[in-house]
């Protein structure tokens, strides 16, 4: 076990999986680099630097480099997957799911179902997501809500180093289409993580901590802001229970259900947008399944109904925090 | 002419097939049989034969909302489909796809597409895997006129020549995309859209089976020797609506009929081997008499056969959830 | 005062926008029909002859056909209104977003913001949806919660004739960007309607019917079942109110909330997939901002998590109606 | 030459701001002054300029990722621009933008684009606003050759010439599209697709303003024309990475010392203006101790600008909601 960064734990399992399956191969805009150019071969890795080295290991028949053409090449990735092969994917900002999403909801997700179950698409569409990068509106959105409102889809959001490489093995190594949820700021995070191959099940909520007062669900890089502001709730006497789903498509609803019925408090951090979103979704199992232990709202922490700006203040005041956290887990508990 | 008895007698079978389940399907749709969105492949069926003949199960094709005639040119059990129109239990697809999204994996036929264009970037992943794996594969995307103009199709034009996949694309031109005409919506040309890409194109007669076997032989053999994909651009016709209960208003007076005379693929087939001599007139007569059975007997399967329980609504989403 | 259907409505209230502003036009694939064919002009009005009769009125250049192009001509009527023009494009189904969401969430609904306050973008997008025409997986979404989820969009579902025309005009007068969703089995249903052009405000919920014992939110066709679950609910003396909110996005957020305050029970009717969904936003909406006058569980009504099958008996199955309503309605009340 | 003093001053003058600007930007990210991806225009010059030297304000431009020339070009305020670079409270875009997004549509520029491709579309609707309303205008669409390669572009090229626009698609090859060779990703040929969708394509050394003046010219002047759309396959090259902060590793050793050195627009344009003699150096050398000028006050207003209150971050969402 050793130290490893968000980014290399997903690099790690991609590596591990592909020296273990020859049928996984990996595609996306420069994911090696330097595609027929004059200098170094495997010139980025990607934007961020996550699939660097696998071309040097794999060569190019396993990591393809692409050219600009999110409808072709993750269309390819579906057809590849329908046909035998095990791709990983790189749709390089989700917010780019606007030139591609057809292939991703309407054909591999649906695949299956339209043919009566006789249809296996073991695709994974690796995506960066989230604000905070000063990237502006079309590089920052968060987008998880869009996939998990389709039948069909999986979507993940690793919350952690640790959390990323054995979801990622996962990912790869099931049978449906997955979506999987990076999140641009927390690529140099760092935690110990086991050197060797391991899964984490999908729809297996992490309790990340445990408290009798309230119960707070996040994901991804909001489970961070919600250790922090738990820690701070802590030192006030208020002991949250913090639940990570992990997964939000299967998503683990007893996990969520059962702390509500201890705890009677829901708060649900979600860096979406608000409408139509995670929080609106885990508001809806809760006050549809554990009214009755509800003492008090349903509080939710989201970013407001605008697109992300770019100017750094306004950026900052978009994205929930710890201060956001901790004011909603009063106000439910008022 | 150069083709075996056997060849010949496939190839018609498989016309046949196609000629005759469309009809019915025309036929059982207007007598309110077959319920949703019907395109029926009627009158193109030299395409869809002339290409799958030279295809294997190993090879793959993708198709479109019009792919009762290529499902049954890649091999696709025709009951299995009618029954899958029908919405039966025990459909191809279950009854879960109908018409637009008959598929049959094992038979190399990734599906009918409700998508226009949504079938080339999966042809790409098709022949990625044949490149791949290295299985000697070959995959077939075929499009129509109005999906020729998709930035789905032209993507993937692009994509397979960068990557040099073992594929092919056959633009059907049918004349119409529902009720526009192809000389209307597509700039340029086909031909030259393929070369511009960076591979060959041709056009071809997609009423002479013949010339769309040479072309796409060419074009198969071509990716299976790892040159890269190509283009065949088939001008062709459709005998009846865009879709079941399209009044083709759009259409010229004595347009079908003329195409039904003159342009009919059955037909030109017909004679054509019957010149050759290599097959005579009763040869293909008992071939069509075969066929009507088999039709029959789908037909008759589908009406008898089970209905969904409701339970299976849920079942078929994921492998496991 | 007349008779129209919902087809009828949506016409006239283009035809009314396109006599009284020049800048009105109207694109999609056949909206006219017969584009460089042989045969009739006008030959279809659109697939289910909607637009029937404007291009013998305005003429080719303003009722325009167009190529299978839905991302370059969604994108030209997004581009058109930046510059001056008032769009009305149609995405035949919205199933086919996949291939043009990009111009119509990441451009249109996001220049305003972008470009700080400085674009106006007064497009309209009209779409078919919903289940029941045996249209299968790829042709029979619901899929507003996508729409509704993107700032800066605004996303409108009329539920009857009447409805739909006052709906349209003000869709082609707002300065923003406007979804359209027309249920494509509803085409048909006749009402009174207004021979001149009116007005319906976005953001205004019309309270169907006024009940003391539970209140119903229900969307588009959902209306209409939810008004037979209500009269059959009366009979056995149970009063709901149902609102039918009209705009998802702008939401009358204050007329849900009213009725729940009265009612104490809430049942959400959504013909959308239900995760993400509009089901949860409004629940999340009343677990947040009523729960100490909720009485019982919120309950929702939609289809399964599954796509939308072809087999008749399937899809009747999956198409929520007014026995779930009424089974929701007594559940939340139990 | 038959370019005018006043002419080539100006069109000095643009490229040089641009050039200045992007210098600039490019000192202040590596100085942490300036979040963000941003990607700098920097040895491109001629072809916003000579592009938009053929346009007025009634005429339509929409730029991509890489816009900071192309607004320039088209008449945006460098100062505002670059206190939107900053996320100034008073920047062109109110800070909300930031360099990927800037835009000012009073001076026809409809915006950076943060989505590859997302332009020729919205290109496409402005052509067709100033078709529809008869005001005489142009549209032209700037995409990279990575962009050649996105659908949206390749669909904008068929619609405009089907609906018969008068737009014009500049594609600006640079060689890269990030780290991707273009000789690599785009298959078959720029000027052959402008072709094979029936427009005129040409190709035009973009290290030469005039060679992109003229070739614009004619395909401005055929588009106000209303003879449709055309095509300009710009070479040319980027002085800096792909963004900032792009080490470069992919390009070949000394490339852009060679580039700078050999293939710098300014300073051909400064050549052939002195040898024609229609200019001196020391108007040349004035325009850029202008231009300097203008680019210290942007970069001092961008740093003293005030920033945004933190309640404006929820308006500007819509006109009315
Ligand atoms: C993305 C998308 N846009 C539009 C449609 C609606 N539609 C179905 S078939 C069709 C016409 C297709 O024309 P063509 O490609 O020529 O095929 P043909 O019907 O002539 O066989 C259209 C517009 C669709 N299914 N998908
Ligand atoms: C749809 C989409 N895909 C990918 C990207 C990421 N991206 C930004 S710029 C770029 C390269 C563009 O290359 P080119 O069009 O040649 O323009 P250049 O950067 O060379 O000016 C890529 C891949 C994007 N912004 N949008
Ligand atoms: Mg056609
Ligand atoms: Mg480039």
């Amino acid at each position: 076990m050793t130290k490893k960064t968000f980014r290399q734990a997903i690099n790690e399992a991609i590596a591990q999986e592909m020296r273990r399956d020859h049928r996984v191969i990996v595609m996306g805009e420069d994911n090696a680099g330097g595609m027929g150019a004059p200098g170094e071969d495997d010139a980025w890795g990607g934007v961020l630097g996550v699939t660097k080295g696998l071309m040097p290991e794999f060569g190019r028949g396993r990591v393809l480099d692409t050219p600009i053409t999110e409808s072709a090449f993750i269309g390819a990735a579906v057809g590849a997957a329908a046909t035998g092969l095990r791709p990983v994917a790189e749709l390089m900002f989700v917010d780019f799911l606007g030139v591609c999403f057809d292939q991703i909801y309407n054909q591999a997700g649906k695949f299956r179902y339209m043919f009566g179950g006789k249809a296996v698409t073991p695709l994974v569409v690796r995506t960066m997501f989230g604000a905070g990068f000063r990237a502006a509106s079309q590089h920052s959105q968060t987008l998880y809500p869009i996939f998990t409102h389709c039948p069909g889809l999986k979507v993940v959001i690793p919350s952690s180093p640790y959390e990323a490489k054995g979801l990622m093995t996962q990912a790869i190594r099931d049978d449906d289409p997955v979506i999987f949820f990076e999140h641009k700021v927390m690529y140099d995070d760092e935690e110990e993580v086991p050197d060797e191959a391991y899964t984490i099940p999908f729809g297996e909520a992490n309790i990340v901590r445990e408290g009798k007062d309230a119960t707070i669900v996040a994901f991804g890089r909001m489970v961070q802001f919600a250790k922090q502001a738990a820690d701070e709730l802590a030192k006030e006497g208020i002991e949250t229970t913090i639940i990570d789903p992990r997964t939000t498509s299967p998503l683990d609803e007893e996990s969520i259900l059962e702390s509500v019925e201890e705890t009677g408090h829901l708060v649900v951090v979600d860096e979406s947008s608000p409408r139509c979103s995670m929080a609106a979704d885990i508001s809806r199992l809760a006050a549809e399944n554990a009214f009755a232990a509800l003492k008090g709202p349903i509080k939710t922490v989201t970013p407001p109904h605008t697109p992300v700006p770019f100017a750094p203040e306004l950026e900052d005041a978009y994205i929930p925090g710890p201060a956001d956290i901790k004011a909603a887990v009063r106000a439910a508990m008022a | 002419m150069q083709h075996s008895r056997e060849f010949l007698t496939t190839a018609y079978r498989t016309m046949t097939t196609i000629r005759k389940f469309e009809d019915r399907v025309h036929d059982e749709f207007a007598a309110g049989k077959i319920p949703g969105f019907v395109h029926l492949y009627a009158g193109e069926e030299a395409s869809a034969a002339g290409v799958c003949m030279n295809l294997n199960d190993g090879d793959y094709i993708a198709s479109t909302h019009r792919g009762h005639g290529h499902c049954i040119a890649k091999g696709c059990d025709p009951t299995a489909m009618m029954k899958e129109i029908y919405g039966a239990a025990d459909g191809l697809c279950g009854g879960k796809g109908g018409s637009m999204h008959i598929a049959d994996l094992s038979k190399g036929m990734m599906g009918a597409n409700g998508i226009v264009g949504g079938g080339p970037p999966l042809v790409c992943g098709a022949a990625l895997t044949a490149k791949t794996l290295d299985t000697g594969g070959v995959a077939v995307a075929f499009v129509g006129d109005g999906a020729s103009n998709q930035g789905t199709t032209l993507e993937s034009f692009n994509l397979a020549n960068v990557w040099n996949l073992p594929a092919v694309f056959v633009v059907e031109d049918n004349g119409y995309a529902e009720t526009t005409a192809s000389s209307w919506a597509v700039a340029g040309s086909q031909v030259e859209r393929a070369k511009a890409f960076g591979m060959p194109g041709v056009q071809v007669d997609g009423f002479d089976f013949f010339a769309v076997f040479d072309a796409a032989k060419e074009a198969v053999e071509r990716a299976r020797e790892g040159k890269g994909p190509s283009l065949i651009h088939v001008k062709l016709a459709r005998h009846y609506g865009h879709f079941e209960g399209d009044a083709m208003a759009y259409r010229a007076d004595g347009e079908i009929e003329a195409i039904r005379k003159d342009s009919d693929p059955l037909k030109i087939f017909r004679q054509k081997v019957c010149a050759a001599a290599v097959l005579e007139d009763k040869d293909l007569d008992s071939i069509e008499a075969e066929v009507a059975a088999v039709i029959d007997q789908a037909v008759a399967a589908s009406e008898a056969a089970p209905r969904n329980d409701p339970e299976s609504l849920l079942t078929d989403v994921y492998t496991a959830y």
